[in-house]
């Protein structure tokens, strides 16, 4: 679709003035700048899955050695991925609405909820060290703690940076409806359903081994 | 199309004052100016260090008074001790693999020439872009905090084993800080390159101009292309391995150290751990690190050679595959590294045939090139004897690689000078040679004034004979038993070799000193050199059709429209023997064939 | 050859120590004593330096370990006897203790000097060596002297007791004394200490040894008598 | 200037070749049973390593020679064949000396790693620390004592931390500075790192092998040839790394056993 658009436009560029041209630009570079961030979130999933999977080939290694003990889940994990799940959802919801342009309000509520949903994941993650802590569990009482520490704490980080993106947007959506950055939005729905799968492979991967 | 209205403009309007426009500058050719500075800076740095340390190995009693006053427990009298000896070339190692090699050819020439080269305004992310670079820097600002601190930098070398860069304090002088800094460094460096190759990548895949499809690449682009790949797997990997690493130093944790270990007296309070994790974690980025560092080079000097051959390749797509089988192989064969690391001996096997396969692609690329020349019409200037001196280099130290694929010959040769001499000449001086080589080609580009020629000759016989006398004999002392990593040769039988390790230590001074020319040329032709027209090479690629220094947004009012592959050379053109890429005009094959 | 130079530095310290109170008070009592040991002592093993040629060289027959060196009638060298209460600390004497790496071993095995006292560091070796002292109270340090370099020169600023080693000879184990005072001997060929020109007063005095730990005996001093201290130790065969 | 770098480049590569094939660089004397494996191998891929290197250098030399500065006049030329024919080339001729390669080093590989120890063989345990070796004979009794890390004690030359008093078998372990070993018996070495990672290599044994902190791996070699050879440290271990070797001491089988009663009694 774009090609056509991009070389109607830049024929007509050459035309206008400097001026004129950047406006040009603007809608050009609008559009690639929806395919190009598109390609550039898979890219920087693809990279987060590798460090992840090398962290789990340390684990399996790890637990071939000597000392490798068994760690008990804190229950509140299981809460935990409810309340992602469930933010993946409103945000699914949230995208639904934008895209069939109901009005940026809507959406802007369901944008919020997946926001507080996720927050509402990190302290309960915050909650489960905690717990660890009271029963003197601490990173490096074992292997087992190392690693759930560990991966739970990076996890929550990249979450806490969704997280922040959302608030950006949120707060773009209650502004004003023009600017408001579909593209990022998109990719931060990438990244946001990214988290929860993460999670999830975590979470299994924390009760078969750990 | 209705969403897209709704997106924010990603074009930057022209960036105003001097902040914007030089140092937090999202323009990629600033950055890529930035990139090479700081290349340029840890190159002559590395350098510095590797001169030190030559000059101890052979004459141990020299007292350096000047070393006295910048580290006084690493030279006491001014002469170097053991420890600041391992401590030079950890540093000499870091800067080098990470600063110069990752940077110069990829980052640095990447980020400025393959937005030009695709027909894009500019990567797909310039912000991340900006934050590459700047957290580039603050990697090697942590990194050279290790000179300052009393504790001085760390002796582990830049392979970094664990346990000895994992116990901390007790390992050694260099050990307790210093190591510290040189894994925070190596983690942010992690981080700025992840961010570059993501931004190459998408760059590549979305924002090529019309009728620019992967295949009218320029073979330049389609190194950085595939360089981003593998260095996106390789960093992503090595940054949790850093991670591991610092909580092991600082945590208290036992990802790397085993138990029982008694270092200066001290039973080290750690269990479990296991030393190889780290270096399979290591190796799986550090052998991809080699290609990281040789790709783009070999891209760099496929594209100067054909302009300067006035033909095209033999084939520009075998160039091509070949430079993808080997980003492949790259991860098949880390193993290598640990022959005798105590891996179970069947594996060994396992990793010595792809390391031994990976010779096909290497051997099909020389021939590519050596069969490319033939019946063509070279231009000699510095540019093209780099890019000649490259395949040169790049064989000489490819050769070597046949007895270390090999674990049988390893067990004599492993961790002796010849591994020293190998990886010197491919990874070091190859890919430096294509450096070099982009620089007197682009050089033009990038500021607008021609490099001056005859200080280029010059520089490149100097080093063109004076590498060759420092590393060739360094496959003989390999030959010979002679182990690396030793300040001063206490073994009985390295006598009678002094000589020649002498004989290294004066060709690399010599070679060393000469690399101050280029540093001149470059200065010099800066500011006095003669103005540069737009395409000064009779080149095709997109970066040639616009003007040198190319205006802030690249192509200015115009979108390039592609319509050619990228090396039509040896044709009647309008302009020449050549026609451009973005030129509506037929191609009309010359005379001859 | 060591013993000699044990003797020697004794010597030194002795007339140091005599030096250093000279000053206010110059008639004190005087506590000597002999440190003997009972039951069989560990057999010292030949050090085996083939890994250093250059020092091996300096041996017609390997030297024996210095953990435990004993004399006639049972006594016992590389004892630091010090006075560790009852006396004022002493200001550090401008002289420096010499520690001298030579053949590969350190000479004294045992220093003793005084808290902020120089403590020079001499190599006499054609090898290089690497000083660790492994101080818990006090500022770890680690640093190598190559043959040519200038003495390391140190102070160390509270009173500890530690051991020093060579990293790259491990057989090279010494020790550091840092006292708080200038009341102090380390036993020769013999075993015998004496500490001169104590003033009157209540004093504890403690005998250190490298692989029997340390002792302390009560002492009162009146006028310039002189009194004698003994220390026996339990000598252990492994 | 093309010509001159023709002339350099062919210079070079005979220059390069020049020290090997005129025996200035040659390996030390080979005193084990496998090493012969090992220098065929090195010597088959130095055959074949250098007549690539030197081909190449001199195609492209001459190259360089007769296609630099031309008069534009004379056409331009492709290569007979193109590239499909080099492609073929390269996989045939690098493919068939990777195969004769790893087929032949395999066996050399095999004869280090893949052939048991033999009964009959001697157990040595090598401990290597920063930075020196320290071997250790079993004694009278056959048997290692336990080692104890805690109960190291190097000032009293406790190098393994062994608990004589409580551990008989550890009493008559004879501990020693020098690898002496019985010429033509093949010798079990058990190695065992106590801080650091090392490295066991000995030029002349053709043998070398990292000591793994936490894994105790081990090698067999037989000496053939009596003689005191250089054992040195190829991993780096720490400041003393270069410094960091012993000796390698190949005695007849009387003389090693007139050692291991002398060591025994002290």
């Amino acid at each position: 679709m774009s090609s056509t658009t991009l070389s109607s436009i830049s024929s007509q560029a050459g035309a206008l003035s400097k001026t004129r041209h950047v406006t040009a630009q603007n809608v050009l570079m609008a559009q690639r700048s929806e395919r190009y961030s598109s390609s550039g979130i898979w890219v920087g999933v693809f990279a987060i899955t590798m460090s992840f999977a090398a962290f789990t080939s340390a684990l399996f290694v790890r637990e071939g050695t000597g000392d490798w003990t068994h760690l008990a889940l804190p229950q509140v994990l299981y809460l935990n991925t409810l309340l992602l799940l469930a933010s993946s959802g409103t945000l699914e919801i949230a995208r639904h609405r934008l895209s069939k342009e109901e009005g940026t309000r809507k959406a802007s509520g369901w944008v919020l909820v997946t926001l507080l949903l996720g927050l509402a994941f990190c302290v309960g993650q915050s909650r489960a060290w905690l717990d660890l802590r009271a029963q003197g569990v601490f990173l490096a009482t074992n292997p087992n703690s190392s690693f759930f520490y560990l991966l739970t704490f990076l996890h929550a980080l990249h979450v806490c940076i969704g997280v922040a993106v959302l608030v950006y947007l949120a707060g773009r959506l209650l502004a004003s409806h023009t600017t408001f950055r579909l593209g990022l939005f998109r990719n931060t729905v990438v990244y946001w359903h990214f988290m929860t799968v993460l999670w999830v492979y975590l979470l299994l991967l924390c009760r078969m081994k750990l | 199309m209705q969403e897209g209205s709704l997106e924010q403009a990603h074009v930057h309007a022209p960036p105003q004052g001097f902040i914007r426009k030089y140092i937090f500058s999202l323009d990629h050719k600033v950055i890529g100016k930035q990139y090479y500075a700081l290349a340029l800076v840890a190159v002559f740095t590395g350098m510095i260090l590797s001169w030190l340390m030559r000059i101890h190995m052979v004459w141990p009693e020299a007292k350096l008074p000047f070393l006295e006053w910048f580290s006084k427990n690493g030279a006491p009298g001014g002469i170097i001790t053991p420890e600041y000896y391992l401590s030079l070339l950890t540093m000499h190692g870091t800067l080098m693999v990470f600063f110069v090699l990752t940077n110069a050819p990829f980052a640095a020439f990447g980020n400025y020439f393959l937005p030009i080269q695709i027909g894009a305004e500019d990567m797909a992310f310039p912000r991340f872009n900006m934050m590459s670079f700047w957290t580039t820097f603050l990697a090697w600002v942590v990194l050279m905090l290790a000179f300052v601190i009393p504790d001085g930098p760390p002796i582990a070398g830049w392979t970094a084993y664990a346990p000895l860069s994992a116990v901390g304090r007790d390992a050694g002088p260099g050990m307790q800080w210093g190591a510290s800094l040189w894994g925070l460094s190596i983690a942010i460096f992690c981080v700025g390159s992840l961010l570059g190759a993501l931004n190459f990548i998408a760059t590549t895949l979305d924002l090529r101009a019309k009728g620019m499809t992967l295949m009218r690449m320029p073979l330049s682009s389609w190194a950085w292309f595939i360089t981003s790949c593998i260095a996106l797997l390789a960093f992503a990997v090595l940054l949790p391995a850093c991670i591991l690493l610092i909580l092991d130093r600082h945590a208290g944790t036992s990802f790397y150290i085993p138990a029982g270990l008694v270092i200066s007296d001290r039973l080290q309070p750690h269990s479990g751990g296991s030393p190889l994790l780290w270096q399979h974690l290591f190796w799986f980025f550090g052998h991809p690190e080699v290609y990281i560092a040789i790709l783009p080079s070999m891209g760099i000097v496929s594209h100067i050679l054909v302009n300067s051959m006035r033909k095209p390749l033999l084939s520009a797509r075998v160039v091509i595959y070949s430079m993808m089988s080997i980003g492949f192989l790259s991860y098949m064969v880390w193993g290598h590294h640990m022959f005798l690391s105590g891996m179970n001996p069947m594996s060994a096997l396992a990793f010595s045939f792809p390391t031994l396969t990976i010779t096909i692609p290497a051997t099909v690329l020389t021939l590519m090139w050596l069969g490319s020349l033939y019946g063509a019409k070279i231009q000699i200037n510095s540019a093209s004897l780099f890019a000649l001196g490259f395949i040169s280099m790049f064989v000489s130290g490819g050769v070597s690689g046949f007895f270390l694929a090999q674990p049988s010959i390893d067990i004599y040769l492993h961790a002796t000078y010849f591994v020293v001499g190998h990886f010197h000449m491919v990874m070091g001086v190859a890919s430096l040679f294509g450096v070099f080589a982009g620089t007197y080609f682009w050089f033009p580009k990038m500021t607008g004034r021609m490099m001056n020629e005859s200080l280029g000759k010059l520089h490149f016989w100097l080093t063109f004979v004076g590498t060759y006398c420092i590393f060739m004999p360094f496959h003989y002392l390999g030959l010979i038993g002679n182990v690396r990593r030793y300040q001063s040769f206490v073994d009985d039988f390295m006598a009678p070799y002094l000589g020649w390790h002498k004989f290294m230590t004066i060709a690399a001074l010599i070679t060393g000193a000469s690399q101050f020319i280029f540093l001149f040329n470059l200065i010099y032709s800066r500011f006095k050199g003669k103005p540069a027209p737009e395409n000064p090479w009779n080149a095709t690629s997109l970066e040639w059709s616009i003007p040198s220094p190319p205006p802030w947004n690249n192509f200015g009012a115009k979108h390039p429209i592609v319509y050619h592959d990228p090396y039509q050379y040896g044709v009647k053109g309008s302009k020449g023997d050549f026609v451009m890429q973005d030129s509506p005009e037929q191609v009309v094959s010359a005379s001859g064939d | 050859m060591t013993g000699k130079h044990v003797v020697c530095s004794v010597v030194g310290m002795l007339a140091l120590s005599a030096v250093a109170v000279a000053g206010p008070n110059p008639a004190g009592g005087t506590v000597s004593g002999k440190v003997t040991y009972e039951g069989t002592p560990a057999k010292m093993k030949p050090i085996d330096m083939s890994k250093e040629p250059t020092c091996a060289k300096m041996y017609t027959t390997p030297p024996l370990a210095e953990t435990v060196i004993t004399g006639s009638g049972n006594s016992l060298e590389n004892v630091v006897v010090y006075i560790s209460a009852g006396a004022p600390d002493d200001a550090a004497p401008s002289t420096a203790a010499v520690f001298t790496q030579k053949g590969c071993r350190y000479i004294p095995h045992l220093l003793a000097f005084q808290v902020n006292q120089e403590l020079k560091i001499q190599n006499e070796d054609q090898t290089s060596h690497n000083i660790h002292p492994l101080p818990k109270l006090n500022r770890e340090w680690n640093k190598s002297q190559p043959p040519g370099t200038p003495p390391i020169s140190e102070k160390y600023d509270k009173a500890e007791i530690f051991p020093v080693k060579c990293n790259v000879h491990p057989w090279m184990h010494g020790t550091f004394a840092v006292l708080k005072n200038s009341h102090y001997a380390v036993t020769g060929d013999g075993g015998s200490f004496t500490l001169p020109n104590l003033p009157p007063g209540k004093y504890t005095i403690t005998a250190w040894h490298e692989s029997y730990g340390d002792q302390s005996q009560e002492i009162t001093i009146t006028g310039s008598e002189s009194k004698t201290v003994n220390f026996v130790f339990k000598a252990k065969p492994y | 200037m093309g010509k001159l770098l023709a002339i350099v480049l062919v210079l070079i590569a005979v220059l390069s070749a020049y020290p090997i094939v005129s025996h200035m660089f040659v390996l030390p004397q080979d005193i084990s049973t496998h090493g012969h494996a090992i220098d065929e191998q090195i010597s088959e891929t130095m055959v074949e390593a250098g007549i690539s290197f030197i081909g190449a250098q001199l195609v492209l030399a001459f190259f360089v020679w007769s296609f630099s500065g031309r008069k534009d006049d004379r056409p331009l030329k492709n290569f007979p064949g193109g590239a499909r024919a080099l492609v073929i080339a390269a996989f045939l001729l690098v493919g068939t000396e990777i195969l004769a390669l790893g087929v032949m080093g395999q066996k050399a590989w095999a004869s280090v790693y893949f052939t048991p120890a033999k009964p009959d063989d001697i157990q040595v345990q090598a401990q290597a620390e920063q930075f020196a070796f320290y071997f250790r004979y079993p004694g009278p009794d056959g048997k290692f004592g336990g080692i104890h890390p805690e109960k190291i004690d190097e000032g009293n030359q406790n190098y393994f931390g062994l608990d004589p008093a409580n551990d008989v078998e550890a009493r008559d372990d004879i501990v020693s500075g020098e690898l002496v070993v019985p010429v033509d018996r093949e010798v079990h070495l058990l190695m065992h790192a106590k801080d650091v990672g090392h490295s066991f290599y000995v030029r002349e044994l053709r043998i070398q092998q990292d000591f793994m902190p936490g894994l105790d791996l081990s090698v067999h070699f037989t000496a053939t040839k009596l003689g005191k050879y250089e054992i040195v440290c190829t991993q780096l271990c720490g400041l003393g790394h270069y410094n960091m070797k012993a000796y390698l001491n190949v005695v007849s089988q009387p003389d090693f056993d007139k050692w291991l009663k002398d060591q025994a009694g002290q």
